[in-house]
């Protein structure tokens, strides 16, 4: 047993002296992923950790309301609004505001879309667009070019 | 009466091999039929906005039905004390368990959205008798389940009654709600009647005790173990007369939507049609189910313990699909009465003018039945084989010498 | 990155050597440990084929422990199936959708589905195992610390796992990133979550533990002469391998 | 059971009821635990729909004419319905039909879609609550929680509904719709949620009207105010298999 505590001192000891070289962030396949900014509103919360943690927890609580009671927000005015719609009008679209396809031509699952891209990263299915339509309509108004992803 | 003693089957045999590949086989089919599905959607199938309930419905409803029945043995031994029957009470309850495995199965594979099948239990609709049917089946596994580990256990012996009654009432609740399915149906004419409930519990004791009969027969002739006479002729008389009480009910029940106006133009087009269901019922119910079974049971001929009793139990099945079938698809098949009896509709894009709505199922649905049925016989061979459910004998002389007088 | 992502990272280093080492080490040895006699427990396959099938009976669905306890058997199956379900939900942290694994391989769907509810069966699993060596007392009389402590160990990590799949979410985009660093060597923070911590924790503090403790019986059982021998006494004698020297001077003298 | 358990099966899916007993068991021992949903309760400030409306329709066979299939059309347009590779399997949420009175032989053209009854068969028959009725009465699929048993379509006594047997692509943002859910016709339920005070019309009737027919008056039966409670009162109208007593929400004059 000693001989394994004696390892693990020396392991934390070399990972100090490592740490920092092992400092710079690597590029994932998310590094590359881009959406533009919308004018405006913020999105609904503002804070993508959150967002990546929780969004499903955000989007069937309401969806559970809408549904079922009726409640509706104002796609315009409320902050709080979670409508898949909304999400999608936004989110999927490419850097010059264009709708990106969550399928490609081939029926292949299209890792450039907002919501597929993470998702195809850890490999969990969606299955919200066998349903909803996974497409933006309209369009908006772009701010800034566009903004890496922050790790 | 001797101590019966249960005995594993050996499992070696070519025939068991065969068997279980066969099962297995059918199985894999019907999982491959619901991969496939899954996939393509119901589009592939011969089932439509109109048949919306098709073969798979009939395949699943029967197995539970049969179910239920099958656990008629068991509940005969135990409940009404009737010795004759102890020794097959294990055999009776695995089968049931089977079965009833076989039909969920088939149900839940056929649903439009199977992954959303965890809302049944979270968010549960009591006003629905489906509802209720999903919260019967665990129910029933657990009552049977029990019931028979009483059995088998005799540290827990003093619960072997009261698992057994428990059961046997469960099962009661049981087909009453697999009728009810379509008693409760109030907007369809041709299934919303009470009669629904005691029918499907009567047709279960018959397709039951069919399924039951089939599996002793076939597993004591392939397993060399000895099955009498006296046995045999018992079982003999108690499905001539579920027969006979399962065809009263059904007559019952088309006298009673014939002489109704709502739903005569349904029963006169089922009884006196040209559609395919017509056939099913007078040649598949009334002559291959009733009457050549009863015949093929009462005719007093040579070897009636053995061919005779067999065939009829198949002709039972088969008779019993066919009731299902009409039941089922036939009461679908004729256009609904959608605006009130005072109007006849005569133009319609959906169909509600047409003759009738013609349901040709696809193979998808032949194999996702076939692949239930495959499952219920998988369980009860390796049920045989790893569980001590055969009675090593069941020759006249190893049984209650009392049930010879009687 | 933090001091915690870097002692995480170098602990899964040093984990996965002590469990890789370690394992083959106790496998080389099980290898290399003589069966002096023919043992196989009766009725035992005559055919090398048979073997493997009841090896395969034996990983599969545990039968010597069916026929033995069922009880034993219906917690100890459950949770080991679940063990199975978690393994392959698990491997969403190194591949992606565009793995060969789904589809033919995997209905990824259906163990997304299955895996969140396995997580309780997983548990249940071993709450039953754990209540049969507290309850039962011909158990609990040979029961060792470390029996307690493998279940406890397990649970825990069970636990930490369904609470992050109900409760407390992880940011698992970033849990992957980690994950897929320790691959590439290029190293990417844990994300901070106490039950993530924990989680992890309890995991590294297995797989260290696992090359001595009584998890061995997942390679021993293939080294197991009473399962993995041919019941074939009468055709062939047996001899073990540091007595086939004694046996031919024997012949020769 | 009806309001408090509509009420009720709104919050409870599947997360929360597993959430709870897990919740309860971890709070005091792990800090920082995000309860979403005790986070989330104050957000919420949109309105629900209200029982103290009832939005219905009057449907004026007189002035159906036959051949037309306007609203069939715009109920098609507006939900994105094609039709299937099997007609059979089509979607359809309203059609046209022409029925024959069995004693008069008068024969008459309307078009059939769901009535929105008061006590409609179909959500007492959903296992899952999934086919559900609003509080303002509208009757619709919850696909969330369908699981595709088709027992609704066993029990409407009109045939409103439809399975949707194969994928869908291109769906109205406003209207998801899914293989292996049923569908039905929902008021164009997200018109009305636009302006419950002064819904627009749902797409069939509107195309009705700019044909000129204006068969099909749509409304709020409980609102005095409404031309659909004015005409209600005014003209004599039925219900579709009254003998049912589902009390619906569409009714019709002239059969």
């Amino acid at each position: 047993m000693s001989k394994l505590i004696k390892l693990f001192l020396f392991s934390t000891l070399l990972a100090l002296a490592s740490s920092v070289s092992t400092e710079s962030a690597k590029e994932t396949s998310l590094g590359k992923l881009t959406y533009p900014a919308v004018q405006g509103k913020r999105c609904v919360i503002n804070d993508t950790m959150e967002m990546r943690k929780n969004h499903m927890n955000y989007i069937t609580h309401q969806r559970a309301e809408t549904t079922r009671l009726g409640k509706r927000w104002n796609k315009k005015t409320h902050k709080n609004n979670f409508s898949i719609e909304k999400c999608i009008n936004c989110h999927a679209r490419d850097e010059k505001g264009k709708p990106v396809k969550l399928k490609l031509g081939s029926g292949k699952l299209n890792a450039e879309h907002f919501c597929q891209s993470c998702h195809n990263y850890t490999a969990v299915t969606i299955d919200c667009f066998s349903c909803h339509s996974a497409t933006p309509t309209g369009k908006v108004k772009i701010i800034s070019k566009s903004k890496k992803k922050s790790k | 009466m001797k101590k019966v003693r249960y005995l594993e089957l050996e499992g070696k045999s070519a025939s068991f091999n065969f068997l279980a590949a066969l099962f297995a086989g059918m199985a894999a089919l019907g999982a491959w039929a619901f991969f496939h599905l899954e996939h393509s959607g119901h589009a592939d199938t011969g089932m439509n906005n109109q048949i919306v309930w098709g073969l798979p419905h009939v395949f699943a409803i029967m197995l539970i039905v049969a179910a239920s029945g099958a656990l008629n043995l068991a509940s005969i031994g135990t409940v009404f004390n009737k010795g004759l029957y102890k020794p097959l009470a294990r055999i009776s309850a695995w089968l049931s368990i089977s079965l009833l495995m076989g039909g969920v199965i088939v149900l839940v594979l056929d649903l439009g959205n199977p992954f959303h099948i965890d809302y049944m239990f979270t968010s549960f609709n009591e006003t629905s008798i489906f509802a209720w049917n999903i919260l019967l089946y665990p129910g029933f596994f657990l009552f049977t389940g029990i019931y028979l580990w009483t059995m088998m256990d005799t540290s827990k012996r003093n619960y072997y009654k009261s698992a057994g009654t428990a059961a046997f009432i469960w099962r009661l609740i049981l087909t009453s709600g697999t009728g009810l399915i379509f008693g409760l149906l109030v907007g369809r004419i041709g299934f919303n009647a009470a009669i629904m409930a005691p029918m499907f519990i009567v047709v279960s004791f018959s397709v039951g005790l069919a399924f039951f009969i089939i599996t002793l027969m076939a597993t004591y002739k392939w397993s060399n173990r000895p099955l009498g006479c006296v046995l045999l002729k018992r079982l003999k008389n108690l499905l001539v007369i579920f027969i006979a009480a399962a065809f009263y009910f059904a007559v019952i029940f088309h006298l009673t939507k014939y002489y109704s106006m709502a739903s005569q133009d349904l029963e006169s087009w089922l009884l006196f049609g040209d559609s395919v269901h017509t056939k099913l019922l007078w040649i598949g119910q009334v002559v291959i189910g009733t009457l050549i079974p009863l015949a093929l049971l009462l005719i007093p001929r040579v070897g009636e313990c053995n061919t005779a009793i067999f065939s009829a139990a198949v002709l039972v099945i088969i008779g019993t699909f066919c009731q299902f079938f009409v039941t089922i698809i036939g009461t679908q098949a004729f256009p609904q009465q959608v605006i009130g009896s005072d109007y006849q509709v005569i133009a319609s894009k959906f169909g509600d003018a047409d003759p009738y709505h013609v349901y040709s199922p696809s193979s998808w649905e032949v194999m996702l039945g076939l692949g239930g049925l495959g499952l219920t016989f998988l369980m009860v061979l390796y049920g045989f084989k790893i569980m001590r459910f055969l009675p090593e004998s069941l020759a006249d002389k190893d049984l209650d010498p009392h049930a010879k007088s009687a | 990155m933090s001091f915690l992502s870097v002692t995480y990272i170098l602990l899964f280093y040093a984990a996965t050597i002590i469990l890789f080492v370690g394992v083959g080490r106790r496998i080389y040895k099980y290898a290399k440990t003589p069966a002096p006699l023919k043992i196989p427990t009766m009725p035992a396959p005559t055919t090398k084929v048979g073997v493997a099938a009841r090896l395969t009976r034996e990983v599969v669905f545990f039968e010597s422990l069916f026929k033995a306890n069922l009880w034993t058997w219906i917690f100890g199956w459950m949770f080991h199936a679940s063990l199975l379900i978690a393994f392959f939900r698990h491997l969403r942290y190194v591949v992606n959708s565009d793995t060969f694994l789904i589809g033919p391989v995997i209905h990824w769907h259906l163990l997304q589905l299955a895996g969140q509810y396995t997580s309780f069966t997983l548990i249940i699993g071993l709450a039953g195992l754990l209540a049969r060596r507290i309850f039962v007392d011909r158990v609990r009389y040979i029961s060792a610390p470390s029996d307690y402590l493998m279940l406890l160990l397990i649970i825990g990590i069970g636990v930490t796992g369904a609470l992050m799949t109900f409760v407390a979410h992880t940011d698992i985009v970033a849990l992957k990133d980690f994950v897929i660093g320790l691959f590439t060597f290029s190293f990417s923070a844990l994300p901070t979550s106490l039950l993530l911590l924990l989680h992890l924790g309890l995991v590294i503090v297995l797989m260290i533990i696992f090359p001595i403790s009584k998890l061995l019986h997942a390679p021993g059982l293939f080294f197991s002469p009473t399962r993995n021998q041919v019941d074939n006494s009468r055709e062939k004698r047996h001899i073990a391998d540091w007595a086939k020297p004694l046996d031919e001077t024997r012949g020769k003298s | 059971m009806s309001e408090l358990n509509e009420n009720q099966q709104t919050t409870t899916n599947r997360r929360t009821f597993l959430k709870a007993g897990v919740a309860t068991a971890s709070m005091g021992l792990i800090p920082g635990v995000n309860l979403i949903g005790l986070s989330q309760a104050a957000i919420t400030d949109g309105s629900a729909a209200s029982d103290k409306q009832r939005w219905g329709m009057l449907i004026d066979t007189n002035k159906c004419e036959s051949g037309c299939t306007a609203c069939v059309d715009a109920c098609n347009k507006e939900f994105n319905i094609k039709p299937s590779k099997k007609p059979s399997q089509t979607v359809q949420f309203i059609r046209k039909v022409t029925v024959r009175h069995k004693l008069t032989k008068v024969e008459t053209s309307l078009p059939l879609m769901c009535q929105h009854c008061e006590n409609p068969p179909c959500v007492d028959v959903c296992p899952t609550g999934a086919s559900m009725k609003r509080a303002d009465g509208i009757v619709k699929v919850d696909m969330h929680r369908c699981i595709g048993c088709r027992y609704c379509m066993m029990a409407c006594p009109y045939k409103a509904r439809s399975f949707i047997h194969e994928e869908v692509t291109e769906q109205m943002a406003y209207a998801p719709r899914g293989k292996g859910s049923v569908d039905s016709c929902n008021l164009c339920v997200h018109r009305i949620d636009e302006n419950r005070e002064n819904p627009r019309n749902p797409a069939c009737v509107d195309a009705c009207n700019s044909k000129g027919h204006k068969a099909m008056i749509f409304g709020d039966i409980n609102d005095l105010k409404s031309n659909l409670n004015k005409a209600l009162k005014k003209h004599q109208s039925r219900e579709l298999r009254s003998e049912l007593g589902l009390n619906t929400g569409v009714r019709y004059r002239g059969i």
